[in-house]
């Protein structure tokens, strides 16, 4: 075991499904050329075959991951950054959502699409974009998005070993963050169990991806002012762990959901959605969202930054909810 | 190839046009009685550019279709059983009652779906080919869509990506002069649809799509080329579709003053029999495939009638590799 | 006045707009030949120049309409089938919903893409989407949803006249419903405000789109058990009329959201993490989801039908909100 | 055009293009700073590409561009404040601050997007065009894109979309010879981009775009033949990138062996300065144009760092018409 950065963690992860199974292989845009990291060496691994620069077309090489899936191969695709999904929402949501459904089991689509949520850097509104709650809407994709390195490895393994289509969503302000990560290579983290990042008795707060570091920030300031945060991390949006969000709620009897995206029809409001209905009666107080406003993302670092979910944001959140007898807003 | 052989060969060509021809009128009268449901899009007319294409093909090579799905799992050799119980919903459709009459897709024959989005399929066939090649198993991955499909984001990049990687695949544009109501010139700048290809520099054939023989031929030299490793081919079968765009669209989407008649005249299937009635052939034996067939039409009408519908559960199969949790209102 | 048709009142919302204003324009795939019947005669009256036929290319023919919006034209864009807007997610999430923001105000962009949700009838899952859930979480774009011909007239003339994008979500389970219509050219329904369909005191059902008709069958068939509904159409997803759902949820106490899309991540989701954030001190009991459930929708008419919302289900979940003292699901 | 018409256009191609380099070069040096946020991806080497097209536009033509957005507003006649405002991030920047390094967008000067999705500026331009004919105006709009773009569906169905309509637009391919770190010749199956106009039956011009005349005139054929309703046109200049895909991107993602030094002995300006000397322009002339254009830099430069941040609340501009509701978190 030794201490690695997100990145490593992908590039680890890939490495060893690569060596240990000779169907998988990747694709994707200037992959060859290790743009952010996570193919080091591999074209020297495991040759041109396996490693496949595409031309810029991402619903053509998408489309594509799912044929070579069908007939028996296993496509780790890069889609680089997430905002360019979009083009390739047609084979996402037409052909690797639905084909197994529509064949009536017939098809099998054993594939990783991975991609990086670019946020927070001046990358402006056409990348910035953080969309995994418009694939939540749509059945028959599961969906990671990992915080830490940890997770990553393990998650994005298991993705790949699975027979179902795995979005796999990389917040890159998670990239730099470490973990020790397990050497064995049989190391998975099974998708669709979610994670107690820090135990606690007051609030739940169930963060999601680049939000969960900053949920665990939040609970080491507020455990000082003796309000006790547990942090659920479901790791994995489809399938989501709703019995672990529950059982944690039910304990605390308070609920936070924290999520980089916009709000409205996020990830949050789904979380927030099943307490109110699953776990009703063991709420004490509203559930509180903190997300990025329904605004774009803004080139200007001063006006940009702020729109984020923050430190700041969540303790102010968790304080209002231990306080609220009034009203309460996020 | 000797003349017994070429002969059986021509035999099984008029065979599947026969199926195709009879599974489909069968289907529109029951449709139209309302034992099927949804949409119907019938092939008709355009029988000789899917038998001929894929006759073309090996066995264990793929093929990609369209939402005008009934011909081209019939022309690869599927039977017809379960793609009746399929247009009925039934749980032993090819599809277990999930896709219907736009998704006739048969995995068995190497079908890799009949997919109803515009121009969807020509990416998922790119990476059958990529898989074959890859695997280098040496087969050929073969997609059928339409004139109006190649203006289509998802055609341009599936074509775009099978040239630049010189991928075994075939694109098979059945040119049937309409996309819905919109006649080809309308909505395509170009006159043949084979000059698509030269945005790729990739080969491309143009071939009459009334003559069997002929798309056969034509597409055998395309699945050559593919197969042998010289990049993808682009073969344009000019064809002709008979009925509206769909059954039940309630009105004749297309006016086409005395066009159909032309084309009419030149059925694939009756030039086929002439053709092989004047090469020789008996007709009895003509005839004999015809009754062979209905009565095969007859027999998947009468299995597809008498099976099951599938459970309300069943509805959560396939979602994932594991059934979903079924809600409470559904189990009760 | 006279009673028309829903998908009639699009016809006249469209024909108004483009006699009144010379810069309306419509585009489509097979609009001239009017295959839904909202485009009759309207090749005659305004010539083949302002209502053009397309070829099959969503992400062309959308994205022009942003051209066209941006030199002030206003077009009316018919993209037939929801399922076909996947395709055009390019240009509706990178250009129409970010240019005015991305130039920081240089660009405007009114135009209207309108498409139908054809589900119910065996249209098979590639076919059958209700996706606007998906476009909620993408900031700018204003999105409507009617259930009544009323409000499709009035709320898509004014969709057309608004200098916003707007997308239109026609819902063909009512297409046949039918209304009377104002025939005074000016009546419009301002975007983002919501509608109380029927007044009631124990439970608000916020309803949308199809689910507003079940919503007010299941409240006449409770009047009889006592049980009093108060339906809440909020008619325009984006913006959502969300003081109109508290102050009924205020008076009610209860709510149960209903939604023919897919659960994760939908309207109905969003809606009920607004209750339980903003105006949980007046729940009496869970919040509660009348939704499809997250799988495909299947051709087979036995398998299709029951997993839409239903009067029984309404029902269903109206009556153990009445009852709940236990635990309650949906 | 009489002599001196002639001549000050010259002068005038050469002043834009010494104003594209010299914003640039600067706004690399202060990016090295850290004053410019987020990514860099400049257009030195393209110059002319640029220059020459717009030079064969009417002031009210439209234009649309791409990620590598500084050359294309400048070309077209905007002014530098507040594009170097807007690299800063600033209020006053053209786009407010919103927009950034990939989308200079000047909409004063008939841009209408330089969008930093691959391909998507196609669609657009194709319907600036429309527009333009449904209105009867005689406005062209042209758009530039890269070699790598042609890929994309969105450029596909753009230009397949003005062909079929005959629209007034102008396609500008400009061939750099690399999509990021990747080849043209390992993504692209054609030899010259030019051939993707067959599958539209598109006029094509191929032209060097190092030769700002050249392009000008190539530009101005297309132009007029796309002004006079014959249908658009494509062009692809075939140019070349010096730097990195984009500064910042850590590492020079493209091994060249020489290229760079042959593409740099053709660089625009310098070839561009050597003929105006020939033709007899006074040096004199072209280094107070070279001074004068390092002044309005430095000018836009000074200008950009006194400007102020964008407030808070601007952030919520311009989703909409009206201004969103300001969180609370952000009032207080
Ligand atoms: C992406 C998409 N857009 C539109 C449609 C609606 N549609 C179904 S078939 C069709 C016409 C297709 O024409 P063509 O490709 O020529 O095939 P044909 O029906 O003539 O066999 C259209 C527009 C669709 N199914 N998918
Ligand atoms: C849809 C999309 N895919 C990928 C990218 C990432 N990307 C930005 S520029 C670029 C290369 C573009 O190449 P080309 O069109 O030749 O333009 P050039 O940068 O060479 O001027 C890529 C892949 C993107 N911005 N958008
Ligand atoms: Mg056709
Ligand atoms: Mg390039």
């Amino acid at each position: 075991m030794a201490k690695a950065t997100f990145l490593e963690a992908i590039r680890q992860a890939q490495h060893e499904e690569l060596e240990r199974d000779e169907s998988v292989f990747m694709m994707g845009e200037d992959i060859r050329c290790n743009v952010f990291g996570t193919t080091t060496d591999f074209v020297e691994q495991f040759g041109k075959e396996r490693i496949l620069d595409t031309p810029i077309s991402e619903n053509g090489f998408i489309g594509a991951g799912a044929g070579a899936a069908m007939v028996g191969m296993r496509p780790i695709i890069d889609a680089t950054i997430s905002s360019f999904l979009y083009p390739a929402m047609d084979q996402i949501c037409s052909i690797i959502a639905k084909s197994r459904y529509i064949y009536g089991g017939q098809a099998r689509l054993p594939l990783v699409i991975r991609s990086c949520m670019f946020y927070g850097n001046s990358n402006a509104a056409q990348h910035s974009d953080r969309p995994y709650a418009m694939f939540m809407n749509m059945p028959g994709l599961k969906i990671i998005a990992p915080a830490t390195a940890y997770d990553m490895k393990g998650l994005l393994k298991a993705a790949i070993r699975s027979d179902d289509p795995v979005l796999c969503f990389e917040d890159s302000t998670c990239w730099m963050s470490k973990s020790e990560l397990p050497d064995d290579p049989d190391f998975i983290i099974p998708l669709g169990k979610g994670d107690i990042k820090r135990e606690g008795s007051d609030i739940t707060v169930v963060a999601v991806a680049g939000a969960v570091p900053i949920a665990l920030k939040a609970a080491a300031q507020l455990e000082k002012e003796g309000i006790s945060l547990e942090v659920v991390d479901p790791r994995t949006l489809v399938p989501l762990d709703r019995e672990l969000i529950l059982q944690s709620v039910r304990k605390t009897g308070r609920a936070i959901c924290v999520d980089p995206a916009h709000m409205t029809c996020s990830a949050a409001s789904e979380i927030s959605a099943h307490i109110a209905e699953n776990a009703f009666d063991a709420l004490k107080g509203p559930v509180l969202r903190v997300t990025t406003p329904d605004t774009h993302l803004p080139f200007s670092p001063p006006i940009e930054k702020p729109l984020y979910p923050s430190v700041e944001r969540v303790v102010g959140a968790a304080r209002r909810l231990m306080n609220a007898q009034q009203p309460v807003e996020a | 190839m000797d003349e017994t052989q070429s002969n059986s060969r021509k035999l099984e060509k008029y065979r599947r046009m026969q199926r195709i021809r009879q599974f489909e009128d069968l289907a529109e009268s029951i449709h139209a009685q309302g034992e099927i449901p949804g949409a119907l899009h019938t092939y008709a007319g355009m029988e000789a550019s899917g038998v001929g294409s894929c006759m073309a093909l090996r066995d264990d090579d793929y093929m990609v279709g369209n939402h005008r799905s009934h011909g081209h799992p019939i022309a690869k050799g599927a039977s017809l059983r379960p793609l009746m119980a399929e247009l009925l919903g039934k749980a032993s459709g090819v599809c277990k009652g999930k896709g219907g009459s736009m998704h006739l897709s048969d995995f068995s024959i190497g079908s890799l779906g009949e997919t109803s989005i515009v121009g969807s399929g020509v990416p998922v066939a790119a990476g059958a080919a990529l898989g074959a090649k890859l695997k280098k198993t040496g087969q050929v991955a073969l997609c059928f869509f339409g004139d109006g499909a190649t203006s289509e984001g998802a055609a341009h990049e599936g074509m775009n990506l099978a040239a630049a990687w010189c991928l075994p695949a075939v694109f098979v544009c059945e040119n049937n002069l309409y996309g819905m109501s919109t006649p080809v010139a309308d909505a395509v700048p170009v006159k043949d649809l084979a000059d698509r290809a030269k945005a790729y520099a990739m080969k491309s054939i143009i071939v009459d799509g009334q003559d069997v023989d002929a798309v056969e031929k034509a597409v055998t030299e395309a699945v050559d080329h593919a197969r042998s490793g010289k990049g993808p081919v682009f073969v344009e079968t000019k064809t002709y579709r008979y009925g509206d765009h769909a059954v039940n669209m309630g009105r004749n989407l297309t006016p086409r003053q005395g066009e159909e008649e032309q084309w009419k005249a030149r059925d694939p299937l009756v030039i086929y029999r002439q053709r092989l009635e004047e090469e020789g052939v008996d007709p009895a034996v003509l005839d004999t495939i015809e009754s062979e067939t209905a009565d095969e039409v007859a027999d998947a009408i009468k299995y597809a009638r008498d099976a099951d519908y599938p459970q309300a559960e069943e509805a959560f199969d396939d979602v994932f590799t594991d059934r979903l949790p079924v809600p409470d209102h559904l189990t009760a």
